[in-house]
């Protein structure tokens, strides 16, 4: 059954878009592209579901030879594991759900077809980035859906700062995609495989490896890593995801928050097996990182898209924070609470402005004006107007006029803040921050309590910001009463996804992570350090690594370590009851809690300014309102570098390059032939005209030049012979 | 070697022939110069008949003195039209011209010099005979007939191709 | 080897006769029929060439197993090589008579004149194909000079066909001049004027040291002087840029072709035969030399080229180059070499005269010589100019036309001897060579005339133009002709 | 008066025939350095036809050295024919362009 | 026979466009296409029943005796390589002819027959197993191409005809001086010459692989294989030898372009593989295995390519111009594939050199299609075209994805097989290269941008959609675009024996 239902579920939103493509060609469109989408996918749905029996607990790939070279054969093929079957879930339901909400959302669109075209191929790409079994096929599902990221935030490319920002998106996540690149270069160098399962597969071979082999598998794997860096918007590399925000809201959803940018947690998660401590500690870092600065980022926003966006960069980093110490599973069940709740957001976000902006005039040409001179710049400064359908500034108080929404954004907002036990959110922060917490006290290193604290000071931003923006949209007076009698709440088909979405808030519905013995813990060996702490939210046997008994690169000092920490590790696996959850969750609820309680009394009771605030610590704000200055950097240096260099280079080539074959050949045509038409006229006549120079002068006469003269001829004969003989003797 | 009328003789030639052409190829006037030049061919002739070819001498002097000469000074006067102006000859070609006949020259002289096989031939004194006979024979009957065919055949070229050439006008 | 007598000889030399025979038919009938302007002249002369391929065919059969028969006690040689040659140069002699026929330039009334000296410079070129002593080559050389001088002048009316006949005159006779100096001194060296026995005695005289070698190399290089100025290659080749533009057109053609192929041919048994001989070069390595000489004489063609605006002068030059590539076979003393320039002087003669041809056709039509002239043939004559293209294509040396396979023939022929620099050399110059071949094509192609009339031609222009053309394309893909090329040997 | 006496002067002749050819500002100037030159290859192969040729027959008691004489009579002859068309184009020459200064007669060039 | 007749077919095409009457345009054109089509038909079959489990040649004709006194041999027949290229280049054919359907102007019915004797050349050169033949085809497309660009092209076209013309020529030359010496030598075994000469590319194989023979000194090699790789480095073309390509492709016709840039450049490579790896694995080595910088100096090559070309595409303003130099990048990944010498290196070269046919080909048809409404190529004159030409721009978009190597598409496979191959014997090089890749991006939709998308330029306002037949050259393009980067299979497996047996070769070195 395996075989078949993957197939349904690649190959259904495939045909959708691919008779979209078809039809194109002959200038037509299908008549209901979006019920055609629809249906495709919800059938991938419903397939999905139907793969969570199909789970065995030792899963193998199920491949195909795609490319033989002789001795080396490149396979593609599946491999279904219950990650793959919850990630093929997570997908579907979260685009099924974005495909129902466009139905409403994109309603009138001049390309509304091609919205629901580019959904299916993206969901395509998507899904079999996440069945592949080997990297080739994850870089291509990784690369389609980067080019349906692009096409979708491109959508409305009239807008300057969408066709912008699509190609930002690209480029920006293309430099992290060289570097998985190479990362695979280095596995297939290495291993001369991309498979990563079955008996030659990547994780079978590096078991082979010597402990003292492995420092290139640090590099390796972080390089790999920086293919998620791209992809999920990771420091440095974060900054398209904001930008992206031009795309059409569910786009924002489905692609920007729930699937795609997850993609990048989901590849680290499966190339788990090969990250060694260096690599592990590595993404850590940069999970953390990202977490807080994004964060801060966050709290000065006033777009409503762009807190979202940078709240989910924020939650990236935080999974990646999570693999990075080793909580595998709690990083893979934020992805899956976050993906929900985070769609829910944008879902959400997209009726309000649906609501402000009624009739869709996406492509006014009101910001549009002022990026006439563009083209010029390689990458565009990024969005500093904002639309004023998104700008909080212009809401307020529009919770009765969307009752809806502005519920299923509160639950979001809840789950997303980490408000205890009856949110899903907080099973999954607490999981990370638990997980982190455990390894460092595992581990006893003063990096992961660095990370733990980061990880704990984002999670109280988030419950700030968040609540900032609830206040800001929902609560209050309206601020722009014009728009404000304009809003209405939306069609069924919008509110309907978010009613699921947030059903899907709560813990219950996300059972199978809850189930210890559905998810499988990811393959250890002994390159791995104690690090590899797996840790399963409600499992008490989550912890159970083997890996453990090996710290770091030399066996002896892990040897030393392994008894030491055994005792701490054995409990830390299980969230609640080992002393890091409980540590955790504890602190966890009270930063939430002062997050929320900041955010009242800035931005509901109004008993602090923001503005105020903002004044005290003009640098912060600075800082944060610049986003940290990444976009002028790379603008200023890097991106004008490039373009610098490549004009340089044309120049060189044009004046250079053709400057020297143009030189050899003028040379050629008018050096020598002058010079052999000197030899021929003036040389011989010249010579006997110089020596004559002082005739010349004295007649007065201008400078004749006896060209054809044949006694000059006769004097190049005769002085040819002697010449001959001449040069002859000298030999 | 002896220094005897002969060689007094030879030597006069042989200076005769060398200074007038030098006068040839030195004096101004071209007619002057004509004459020099029929001074050079005779002293020609004479070196041909110490080299016992009394045919081959007489014919230097029937065609050379008494037609190219001739010819040669019917075009002088044909062409004498701006005779009268002096010719400028620049003195850097002259030099350069001087420069590499002089070289020349000097490798002749040295490739003379140097030539064992043409060293040592002193004329056996054998007494002047008569060539005139032999040489006939060998142009009409043995081994010089083709040459001489072919000459006969190249001189009608000639004389139709300057007949030719040098007429007045042959535009229609 | 013994050398038949006089009266024996004559079977043997009956081409040479028919020419010389109906050069006098052509005067006398021209005396006869008084219209000066009849082209009957032209026709006989044409049947006269007949005669003389079919002679030549005969006297081709009496050579049995390659063995060269010597005449006229060894005065003159008939032997594949002569055979090669004069069937070459009755070729050019007929193809010039035809162009001769449709030049306008030569629309005049003395072409019974013209025609007979036609016959006449070909009699004297047979004899420098096949001339064995010293005497008859230097007669040889200066009837096909005084000949060549009389008809680059020919065109009594033109300044510039006057100037050409001067500046040739004044030059071939130093040149001859010095060559029969040189000649002298060989002979007085050998003591002989047999070809044949001065390589010997030279040999010997060398061996013993009984003649220096600066001497021989002072003989070789005065002698140099003659023949390469018939051959034009530097430093000897001046004259012809001037007296190729002055000459009427299809003299120039002639000149271009027939002087340089029987100029070759004269070379080749000079050196080959008289020198060829390895004791010879131990002492004196003018192959070398001659390399060199052929190096610069493709170069400097090549290069002073470019620059020109005159057709007929720019082919000028690029028939100096190319006789800087024949030389480069010339000077490679193997049969590989001389199989090469068989081969590039049959793919020149149709290349080249075909040039030439095209050269004469605008002159008529276009009343210019200038490249201007040919803006835009390509619409006003499409196939004058596909003709013409094809043929400095071919000259370039372009696959798959015949100048390819010559050059590449020649190239190999080098580079079997390991002179890698020359081939390099040479190969390079055929691609400077390129740049200014495609000067005419661009005009003739991409550029467009002020004047966008059509120019019409005859049939027979075509049907000429094609007889040229075609084997041009076609001469490199058959085996036939390198067959022969290769057959031909030189004793 | 050996042999070398004999190519001495013809050296020496043939050296002016060039000197005359080079410099003289006249064609027929340079017509009379060619003849120079042709007479020095004349006296040349007499000289040679003198010493060095082996007999070419021995009739009695006299013996004959006829090659380079025969030679000799030849190169009279092509020389009269040169001279012959030399002077027809000169004057052609002198029609055409009013000179006969050959540095005068430079149309053709480049 | 069936071979020969695919070879010929053009020539006698060209024979019988130059027979008809010069007004009868549209009758010319369709006799054009048919006989373009039937090599089409024909290479088809070739490619389908071509056996590809066997390594070796298939479908051969000859050796029939053609020119004796150098043995020269008329013999042609296919490898897996070879028919690849052939179907290629019988592919690019009809639709070349497709594309110039209304925009040549002047002297129709000598550009058709040009381009008839183009294809000839083109399709001789890859089946020839004679290295003399495959010289004489190869320069045979000079001529044709020489004049359609200077006759047909743009405003620079005679500049760049005789520019494209001279630098080839340039090759050819140091090509035939190494062609001259392998003939020579290819029958002298320790020294010693005996037996015939021959012209035979499999026997020199054999014979530049035997031990003692002349062939097989790594000396001679190396200047032979520096000979043939300059030659074939104009072609390819190759950094610094490559200034012809952009003016050439900027000026030419859009069909011709199509052709320079899917076919001519292949020639190159094709070349480089078939002479310079297979016969020369000696001279190879030295330039790949050798040590310092002449034994990376292949892999520099194509490193520079590619980071190079896709520098100065960056830079350009001009659509075509930008396209030309994008080539000159994307055959550094075929010279780089070519450097590494293994399996995957290869197979990823040829692979991309066939890809690089088809997509360099959709592209400058695409270029021809916006020229041919606009009348300009100015990256920065157009802007927003996308909602007046969305089949277009759907169709641009597809190409310029498999271009920059988006996965899925044909472009990818390619370069990341040399990629991967090269990874393994030249990493830094390798890594740095990558930096093309991004750059590729980079240009790619920048211009993207510039051209389709934002405001629609008003004085577009009028552009009319890509029309049914300019569709139809693209769609099969397309499609091989796709259905390579789903399943390259379908082109690797036929060379891959090939590649397997060379690069046996190559390591037994």
């Amino acid at each position: 059954m395996i075989v078949p239902l993957i197939s349904i579920i690649l190959l259904a939103p495939l045909a959708a878009f691919a008779i979209f493509a078809l039809l194109g060609l002959a200038k037509r469109n299908f008549p209901r592209q979006d019920y055609l989408s629809t249906v495709a996918m919800l059938a991938a749905l419903g397939c999905s579901l139907l793969l969570i029996q199909e789970v065995v607990s030792d899963p193998k790939p199920i491949t195909v030879e795609w490319l033989s070279l002789g001795s080396v054969t490149f396979s593609m093929g599946f491999y279904l594991d219950s990650v793959t079957v919850i990630m093929l879930i997570v997908v579907t339901l979260v685009s099924s759900l974005v495909h129902i909400f466009s139905i409403g959302y994109m309603h009138g669109d001049p390309r509304y077809s091609r919205f629901f075209a580019f959904l299916s191929l993206f969901s395509f790409s998507m899904l079999f980035l996440v069945v592949s079994d080997n990297l080739l096929g994850i870089y291509i599902g990784w690369e389609l859906v980067g080019l349906c990221s692009y096409l979708l935030i491109g959508f409305w490319f009239e807008k300057d700062s969408a066709a912008n920002a699509c190609k930002k998106a690209f480029l920006t996540t293309r430099v992290g995609d060289i570097g998985m690149f190479i990362g695979m270069m280095m596995l297939f160098a290495e291993f001369g495989t991309l498979s990563l399962y079955g008996d030659s597969g990547i994780f079978e071979e590096v078991t082979t490896l010597e402990s003292g082999q492995i420092a290139w598998l640090s590099v390796a794997g972080i390089l790999i890593f920086c293919g998620a860096v791209g992809k999920s918007a990771q420091v440095p590399l974060h900054t398209w995801l904001p930008d992206a925000m031009e795309g059409p809201t569910p786009v924002s959803a489905l692609i920007h928050a729930a699937t795609m940018v997850a993609a990048g947690v989901y590849l680290v998660a499966r190339m788990f097996p090969i990250l060694t401590p260096t690599s592990s500690l590595v993404i850590a870092y940069v999970g953390g990182i990202t977490a807080l600065v994004a964060a801060t980022i966050a709290i000065v926003r006033f777009d409503i898209k762009r807190v979202l966006a940078y709240s989910t960069v924020s939650q990236l980093g935080y999974m990646m924070l999570a693999i990075g110490a080793g909580s595998y599973v709690a990083g893979l069940f934020h992805l899956t609470t976050h993906a929900f709740f985070k769609a829910l957001l944008f879902l959400g976000s997209g009726s309000v402005i649906h609501a402000f902006h009624a009739m869709h005039a996406h492509h006014d040409d009101e910001h549009a004006e002022s990026d006439e001179h563009d083209d010029h710049s390689l990458v565009h400064e990024h969005g500093s107007e904002i639309p004023p359908d998104q700008d909080m500034r212009n809401m307020g108080g529009l919770r009765k006029k969307m009752p809806l929404t502005f519920i299923t954004m509160l639950i979001a907002t809840l789950s997303i803040s980490g408000v205890p036990f009856v949110f899903s959110g907080f099973w999954s922060k607490d999981a990370i921050l638990g997980g982190v917490l455990g390894q460092a006290m595992a581990s006893n290193s003063p990096h992961y309590y660095i990370l733990f604290g980061m990880a704990l000071i984002a999670a109280g931003i988030t419950a700030f910001y968040m609540f900032r923006l609830i206040f800001m949209t929902f609560f209050g007076e309206p601020r722009n009463q014009e728009m404000h009698d304009m809003a209405h709440e939306s069609p069924w088909v919008m509110t309907v996804p978010l009613i699921v979405l947030a059903a899907l808030s709560f813990p219950a519905v996300n059972i199978l992570w809850f189930n210890e013995n559905y998810i499988e813990p990811p393959p250890q060996h002994h390159i791995h350090s104690p690090q590899r702490v797996y840790v399963s939210p409600d499992s008490k046997t989550a912890d159970a690594n083997s890996g453990i008994s090996l710290f770091g690169i030399s066996e002896a000092e892990a040897a030393e370590d392994e008894s030491g920490h055994d005792a701490e590790h054995a409990s830390d696996g299980h969230h609640g009851h080992g002393p890091a959850h409980t540590i955790a969750m504890v602190l966890s609820i009270c930063v939430a809690g002062l997050g929320i309680l900041l955010s009242w009394l800035f931005y509901h009771k109004r008993r602090f300014s923001a503005e105020a605030v903002a004044t005290t610590f003009r640098p912060a704000y600075n800082l944060f309102w610049n986003k940290y200055y990444f976009d002028e950097f790379y603008d200023g240096v890097l991106v004008a570098l490039t373009v610098w260099k490549s004009r340089l280079f044309a120049g060189f080539d044009l004046s250079v390059v053709d400057g020297i074959v143009n030189g050899v050949g003028t040379v050629t045509r008018d050096v020598l032939a002058a010079f052999i038409g000197f030899f021929d006229n003036r040389v011989v006549d010249g010579l006997v005209n110089r020596v004559a120079a002082v005739t010349w002068s004295a007649g007065g006469r201008i400078r004749r030049i006896q060209t054809g003269a044949i006694q000059t001829y006769l004097f190049v004969v005769i002085g040819g012979i002697v010449l001959i003989i001449l040069i002859f003797r000298l030999f | 070697m002896e220094f005897t009328l002969k060689t007094f003789i030879f030597y006069g030639f042989a200076l005769i022939t060398i200074a007038s052409a030098l006068a040839v190829v030195t004096v101004r006037n071209i007619v002057h110069a004509a004459f020099a030049l029929m001074v050079t061919l005779f002293g020609v002739a004479g070196l041909y008949v110490f080299l016992q070819a009394d045919f081959l001498a007489a014919t230097q002097v029937i065609v050379y003195v008494g037609g190219i000469l001739v010819l040669i000074l019917f075009g002088v006067m044909m062409t004498s039209g701006r005779l009268e102006m002096r010719i400028h000859i620049e003195r850097g070609q002259l030099l350069l011209g001087g420069g590499i006949s002089l070289a020349l020259l000097m490798l002749l002289l040295t490739v003379i010099a140097n030539t064992p096989i043409w060293k040592n031939l002193t004329d056996d004194g054998s007494p002047l005979t008569p060539t005139t006979k032999r040489i006939g024979e060998l142009i009409l009957n043995e081994k010089f007939l083709l040459p001489f065919e072919v000459v006969s055949v190249l001189l009608l070229v000639a004389l139709i191709g300057a007949a030719l050439i040098s007429r007045k006008e042959v535009r229609d | 080897m013994e050398s038949l007598k006089n009266i024996e000889s004559l079977a043997y030399f009956s081409p040479e006769i028919l020419l010389v025979v109906f050069a006098a038919v052509v005067i006398i009938t021209d005396l006869i029929i008084k219209n000066r302007e009849s082209e009957i002249v032209a026709y006989i002369s044409l049947v006269g060439l007949g005669c003389s391929l079919v002679a030549i065919l005969i006297t081709n059969s009496f050579i049995s197993n390659n063995e060269p028969i010597s005449l006229f006690f060894g005065m003159i040689r008939l032997d594949g090589f002569a055979v090669f040659f004069k069937i070459l140069l009755l070729l050019a002699t007929a193809a010039t008579i035809l162009f001769s026929l449709r030049s306008e330039e030569l629309d005049i009334k003395l072409k019974g004149e013209y025609y007979a000296l036609l016959l006449a410079v070909t009699f004297g070129m047979f004899l420098m194909a096949s001339s064995t002593n010293l005497l008859m080559i230097f007669i040889a050389l200066e009837t096909v000079s005084l000949t060549s001088y009389i008809l680059a002048g020919f065109l009594t009316h033109s300044p510039r066909s006057s100037e050409a006949a001067f500046k040739y005159i004044t030059y071939g006779a130093v040149a001859s001049g010095t060559m029969l100096f040189g000649l002298s001194m060989l002979f007085g060296m050998a003591g002989t004027g047999d070809l044949m026995q001065i390589s010997a005695q030279i040999a010997a005289v060398l061996a013993s040291g009984g003649v220096s070698t600066l001497s021989v190399l002072i003989a070789i290089t005065f002698i140099l002087a003659g023949i390469g100025y018939k051959i034009a290659s530097v430093p000897f080749h001046m004259w012809s840029p001037d007296v190729y533009e002055g000459a009427p057109i299809p003299i120039t053609a002639f000149l271009s072709v027939a002087s340089k192929a029987a100029g070759f041919a004269l070379f080749l048994r000079f050196f080959h035969v008289g020198f060829g001989k390895p004791e010879i070069l131990q002492s004196i390595d003018w192959v070398f030399i001659l390399a060199i000489v052929s190096a610069l004489t493709m170069t400097v063609g090549n290069l002073a080229a470019l620059p020109q605006r005159n057709v007929k002068r720019l082919l000028a030059y690029s028939s100096i180059a190319h006789g800087g590539y024949l030389l480069m076979g010339a000077v490679l003393l193997t049969p590989e070499g001389l199989g090469a320039i068989f081969f590039y002087l049959i793919v020149y003669l149709f290349m080249n005269l075909g040039a030439f041809y095209v050269v004469v056709l605008i002159a008529n039509e276009a009343g210019t010589e200038m490249i201007d002239g040919y803006r835009g043939l390509a619409s006003r004559a499409p196939l004058v100019a596909g003709a013409m293209a094809i043929f400095l294509f071919s000259l370039t040396g372009i696959p798959p036309l015949a100048g390819f396979f010559g050059k590449w023939f020649l190239f190999y022929a080098v580079i079997g001897e390991g002179l890698y620099w020359l081939a390099l050399i040479g190969l390079l110059n055929s691609v400077v060579s390129l740049y200014y071949y495609a000067r005419i094509v661009k005009a003739m192609y991409f550029e467009t005339a002020e004047d966008t009339n059509g120019l019409s031609f005859s049939k027979g222009t075509f049907a000429l133009l094609s007889v040229f053309a075609v084997p041009t394309i076609f001469i490199g893909l058959l085996n036939f002709f390198y067959t022969i090329s290769d057959k031909i040997t030189l004793q | 008066m050996s042999l070398q006496h004999y190519l001495v002067i013809s050296s020496i002749l043939f050296s002016l025939g060039i000197f005359a050819v080079l410099t003289r500002k006249n064609a027929i100037s340079i017509l009379m350095g060619i003849e120079l030159i042709l007479n020095s290859c004349n006296l040349n192969f007499v000289a040679f036809s003198r010493f060095v040729t082996p007999a070419e027959s021995i009739v009695g008691s006299e013996v004959f050295r006829f090659d380079g004489q025969i030679i000799a009579i030849f190169g009279i002859v092509l020389a009269a024919a040169e001279a012959a068309v030399f002077l027809a184009i000169i004057l052609a020459i002198y029609r055409e362009f009013g000179s006969i200064r050959p540095d005068e007669v430079d149309t053709l060039k480049g | 026979m069936l071979l020969s007749l695919m070879i010929f077919v053009p020539l006698l095409g060209m024979i019988v466009v130059l027979l008809l009457p010069r007004e009868s345009d549209e009758l010319i054109k369709r006799v054009t296409l048919g006989f373009t089509l039937i090599p089409l038909i024909i290479a088809a079959y070739l490619f389908i029943n071509y056996e590809r489990s066997i390594f070796g040649i298939q479908y051969p004709h000859g050796p029939v005796d053609w020119i004796t006194a150098f043995n020269i041999k008329y013999y042609i027949g296919i490898d897996g390589l070879s028919v690849t290229l052939i179907l290629l280049t019988a592919l690019l054919g009809p639709i070349c002819v497709l594309a110039s359907w209304r925009n040549i102007e002047k002297g129709l019915k000598a550009y058709m027959a040009l381009f008839l004797l183009l294809e000839t050349g083109m399709l001789g050169f890859f089946a020839s197993l004679d290295l003399f033949l495959f010289f004489v085809f190869f320069e045979l497309t000079l001529l044709p191409m020489y004049f359609l660009i200077g006759v047909w092209g743009g405003p620079r076209r005679e500049y760049a005809a005789i520019k494209f013309f001279l630098y080839t020529l340039f090759g050819s030359v140091l090509m035939l001086v190494a062609m001259i010496a392998v003939y020579l030598n290819s029958n002298v075994i320790n020294g010693v010459a005996e037996g015939v000469r021959t012209f035979d590319i499999l026997t020199l194989i054999s014979l530049a692989a035997t031990p003692g023979h002349a062939l097989a000194d790594p000396g001679f090699q190396m200047w032979v294989f520096l000979g043939f790789f300059i030659g074939f480095a104009v072609k390819v073309p190759i950094f610094p030898f490559h200034t012809w390509l952009p003016d050439a492709h900027v000026e030419a016709p859009t069909a011709i372009s199509v052709i320079l840039a899917g076919v001519l450049l292949k020639m190159g490579t094709y070349g480089i593989v078939r002479v310079n790896m297979a016969m020369f694995p000696e001279g190879l080595a030295i330039f790949t295995n050798g040590v310092g910088i002449v034994g990376n100096s292949l892999a520099l090559l194509g490193f520079i390519n590619i980071v190079y070309g896709s520098l100065c595409a960056l830079a350009q303003t001009d659509f075509k111009k930008l396209v030309a130099y994008s080539s000159i990048g994307h055959m550094g990944f075929v010279i780089l594939g070519l450097a590494a010498g293994n399996s995957e290196g290869i197979n990823g070269a040829i692979l991309q050199m066939f890809n690089h046919g088809v997509i360099s080909a959709m592209l400058f048809l695409l270029v021809g299609v916006l020229y041919d409404r606009a009348h300009h190529r100015e990256i920065n004159g157009f802007g927003g075209i996308a909602t007046k030409m969305p089949v277009y721009t759907g169709i641009t978009t597809l190409a310029f994805m498999a271009s920059l190597g988006l996965p899925g598409l044909s472009g990818f496979v390619g370069e990341a097989l040399s990629l991967l191959g090269a990874f393994q014997e030249f990493e830094l090089i390798t890594i740095l290269s990558t930096i093309g890749i991004v750059v590729g991006a980079a240009y790619f939709l920048w211009t993207l941008q510039r051209v389709f998308l934002g405001q629609l330029n008003p004085k577009y306002e009028d552009l009319p959609e890509i029309n049914k037949r300019e569709i139809l050259t693209l769609v099969p393009l397309g499609i091989l675009t796709i259905v390579l980067g789903i399943w390259p299979n379908f082109a690797l497996d036929m060379f891959s024996e090939s590649v397997t047996n060379l690069v046996n070769v190559l390591e037994a070195i």
